[in-house]
């Protein structure tokens, strides 16, 4: 099994809510108000909620290796437009 | 003179716990509004200033003088980015330049209602209408600012996803800011034609509450701002420059077409100070959807850490300065 | 006549800001009220409902009408899931038909609070007493909900926990919104006893913004229900006639039940308005606990996406009418 | 005598919803203000009560007596420290036991504002200097705990951060707390100044709103507290003791105080409800920053799981007593 | 070391809580607000909140891999009954 | 590439940022409103905020091996004084 942390901001959590539900994962988990830095230094803070901007999700999804593959491969297409990261590593369910 | 209405203006609780904000971000104090209390105040005071301007347009009713605003406020609204843009293109890339321009050439809600409450204790009334075009400002400039992407942008024909206008338009029309405003001026207008009782009901909410609502959300604004400013000077003196001085001139031709339209004082203030404000909330979320490339650290903080806190502190009494000199008190 | 009424509900504040939530999420806008703020309109709505009706119970005094309603309460709260099971076991699994049938047991205190508003702009009284009745429709609901799935489940001797009485009666008697009604009513009461000082100083809180937040949290009712509405096109026509046709023929009992009593015509509105409301908030939460093998989706949806704006929209003024043409206005 | 002030107090709408909150942990329903609400009430509630203050400070000015009580609160919270902590050692070590120290030498805002409610509900008026003394008892008893941690404590040679005293300073002078409520103060005064528009304009936020949220803050108190005072069970008996007894020897030196310095009845129970009262706001959070090594459960429990109630509960109409048998009327 | 991460109703928290203890974890994080999908496409939003199911909280737990076990096998009985997902990694103390 | 999680109370935030930018960290992630129980038996509770503690931060860092080592170092310390625990793991970007 595998798992995908997948952050970027709440404007795209539909695109790849989107993605998600297409390429078949069992389920999936998102945090909200995330607050993080990223490419070229860019930070994203509680102020960028008031300021129009919006913060960062989290999603956590769990899958077999193949979704986990094609999720990689759709939402890097989203990430590479919009922003965003997603890291892969192993895991087992209980 | 001036500075008498500077300082009535520097000594109202709005004002004043703005700069409480900034003190506090000073001197590295801890306080904080945390996410999403900012939020439960901005959807309040929209909800509020769009019922209010409801029930006044009810009882102002729509005439020549209406129209003639709305019109000037989109005029302004595509003439200040248009404006704006090769000046910017001097230091920024396309994609920057323009997300800056839509900044300024659209609004802010919170200047606007801190200049109806210098209004209200100047004792100088203004109309309901004018809730009207502070939200119809707002979808031109988010069109201009992609219209000058498309048009001026490098070729995007690398595999981007190429403009979507049903998204722009969706973003610039229907985005929660513009949605909450004119979805409560029509509630408004249509609770007022049914008689006093509902508005009645509604008073203790909308109105009582305002003033005080506005000075906690600005005690937050100032709290932002100041954090906002430390980005700022990192963007350098081109982009502070512009900050100020774009508002200034786009506020002196406010008051040229205020007075040119025949508004009243109170009118007129709020038009030139909707000319005169950046957006911090409608724009930079259509832009961040529209133009990703632009960074956002540099049109949020330019509306946010230096035009925002010069309207409210400065910008309103000088503003008031000019009204008072150009425009007759009836 | 009727549509009267209709209309003068369709153009209250509460109503109106409904529809903008619903019509924010139809055009897909991005407006919403983050998470818990939602949570802070509820419970002050909650804390209000049950303060101003122990202070109004303080004035009207405990009778026998009093009795008899809540007994009437109480008994429909019991009689509707009895009556809802059969039918929608034609359809549905016990756990799910159980869980509904509860849900249709029990009431929706912003529809009781939407009635009173209502009440209130057609200047006709109502009694605080209702709110006690509103409480003690809860529990039983709940209970009966878990016993049906007791008696007609399947077999549970396959190692699954068996029923625990301890954490349903819990549940059913101490779930928050009961807690804060019941609590609030009775320091309502205790304060109105004390005197006129301590309700006054409460009122600008509890009476005066009930109105604003009531309307500010319809318009997140609002952008939950039409949310909640695509839900239910999944669940399909049957219980789309049930969400709709279960409360019409409990309200039309409800008339009954008041004329019987000789409530005057308020109160005889605001229990038709219970009796033909669906929980969304304390069975919900119970089921959830008690019956984990009932799918959410289905009892919050039709509750929340059908029987809710139902309710609130047509509900209002068409048990009004019918209480009306039943009851004697005095 | 005594027990109908005790019932007065005990039947107020602010310590009834305290109740109901404790009931609510008792009964463990799930009764629960989630968070960041409680910050959005306590800020609310520093914010009006500095606000309300500086206006009062403007129409009072400043005199010997504000001087004198000034003076007397700052003695009073390094007194209490000084007085405590070898007591405190007897049983605990000198991390611990400064922590403490200075958790009681500090005050807490919202047994201050219970006590303002009290005396407006029987009628006897207060200066609005008291908010100053108030927000000048934390620094002191921040800066006295830290004091003894170095001079009593282990030798901190062992590569750990010595003290800074910056932060220490920075923390106990600029802390959140401490900020708003000089800040509103300031503003107040300034605003009132200015003359009454500003004041007027403010009140129905700052003043009528204020008994309802105090109560809905209360609420969110009472369930936290009934949380805390199982903590404290297993902190043994020493510190159940001194939770109570600590107290009510400040009060005494407290009440001996006010008559030194001449205060009115009104000023004289907010002194001695200062000093009776222990900090869970301002010196936890400089705790958790200089003295790590301390159990925050140790010091924050005490104060708000015992302390507090036992103030606004008992406390409160028993320094009245002791106030009206030890200060004349007038 | 090892990873757990469960996910599940806020309703359970306190089950959950008392069979972490019992297995002598030595802590834990959770963080609340939690949305998700999971068995049978069941979306989990923030409106649940409202209508009283509450959301989903995600619980961290850094611990020993007998620790784990025990863990994992005390809340199985829970997620099977009540939903809930619980996921196991490799991880170790920096 | 690794994958660091650092809990801590949010009182450290800054500290813990300022190492984590010194190290040369690529970027990271903070989610806030973080309950939970550590050393001691410590718990730290919602009302944590009320009382004044404040409550924990959950800081995700997904960094080479080098950078991640530099930055366990770094906060270790500063966990060692005034709390807060760090697990690392395997993780690749997508
Ligand atoms: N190396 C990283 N580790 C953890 N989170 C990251 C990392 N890089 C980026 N993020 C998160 O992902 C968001 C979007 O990243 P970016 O698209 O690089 O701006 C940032 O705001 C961070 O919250
Ligand atoms: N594969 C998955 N990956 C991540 N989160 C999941 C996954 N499956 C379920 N969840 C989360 O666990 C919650 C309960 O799952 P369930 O019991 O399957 O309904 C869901 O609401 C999701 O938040
Ligand atoms: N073993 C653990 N697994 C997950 N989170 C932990 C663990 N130990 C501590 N924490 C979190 O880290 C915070 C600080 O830990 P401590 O410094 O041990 O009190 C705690 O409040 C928990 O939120
Ligand atoms: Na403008
Ligand atoms: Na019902
Ligand atoms: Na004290």
């Amino acid at each position: 099994m595998e798992r995908l942390d997948l952050i970027f901001s709440e404007r795209e959590l539909d695109k790849v809510l989107a993605a998600v539900d297409a390429c078949g994962a069992p389920g999936y988990s998102v945090m909200r108000h995330i607050t993080g830095k990223g490419r070229n230094g860019l930070v994203v803070s509680e102020d960028s909620e008031i300021a129009g901007g919006g913060t960062n999700v989290h999603m956590l999804l769990f899958c077999e290796p193949a979704i986990a593959e094609s999720v990689a491969q759709e939402v890097r297409k989203i990430f590479e437009y919009y922003g965003g990261v997603g890291f892969r590593a192993k895991a087992s369910a209980i | 003179m001036g500075a008498d209405l500077v300082l009535q203006n520097l000594l109202s609780p709005p004002v004043l716990f703005f700069f409480l904000g900034v003190a506090a971000v000073l001197c590295r104090s801890d306080l904080e509004i945390p996410s999403p209390l900012p939020k439960l105040f901005s959807l309040y005071l929209l909800l509020a200033i769009g019922f209010k301007g409801g029930v006044e347009l009810k009882y102002s009713g729509i005439n020549t003088e209406v129209m003639l605003t709305i019109a000037a406020a989109i005029a302004m609204s595509v003439a200040i980015p248009l404006v704006s843009f090769p000046f910017l293109r001097l230091r920024l890339d396309v994609f920057n330049a323009a997300a800056i321009a839509a900044t300024y050439g659209s609004i802010s809600p919170v200047t606007f209602i801190t200049a109806e409450s210098f209004l209200a204790s100047q004792g100088i009334s203004s109309d309901g209408y004018m809730v009207a075009a502070l939200a119809l400002m707002e979808p031109p400039a988010i069109i201009v600012g992609l219209l000058l992407v498309m048009l001026c942008g490098p070729n995007r024909s690398k595999g981007q996803p190429g403009v979507r206008w049903g998204p722009l338009l969706h973003e610039a029309f229907l985005n929660s800011s513009v949605l909450l405003l004119i979805g409560s001026l029509m509630i408004g207008l249509l609770v007022a034609s049914q008689g006093e009782l509902g508005v009645e009901k509604m008073k203790p909410f909308t109105d009582n509450l305002f003033y005080g609502v506005l000075s906690f959300f600005l005690l937050d604004m100032g709290l932002v701002a100041a954090k906002r400013i430390s980005d700022l000077r990192k963007a350098g003196t081109f982009l502070i420059g512009f900050s100020v001085l774009m508002p200034l001139l786009a506020s002196v031709v406010g008051v040229w077409l205020a007075g040119l339209i025949g508004l009243g004082q109170g009118n007129a203030l709020l038009f030139t100070v909707l000319c005169g404000s950046a957006s911090y909330i409608a724009v930079p979320a259509a832009m961040r959807m529209t133009v990703p490339q632009a960074n956002p650290s540099l049109y949020i903080s330019s509306a946010l850490g230096l035009t925002f806190p010069f309207s409210i502190i400065i910008g309103i009494p000088l503003y008031m300065q000019m009204v008072k000199r150009f425009i007759p008190a009836f």
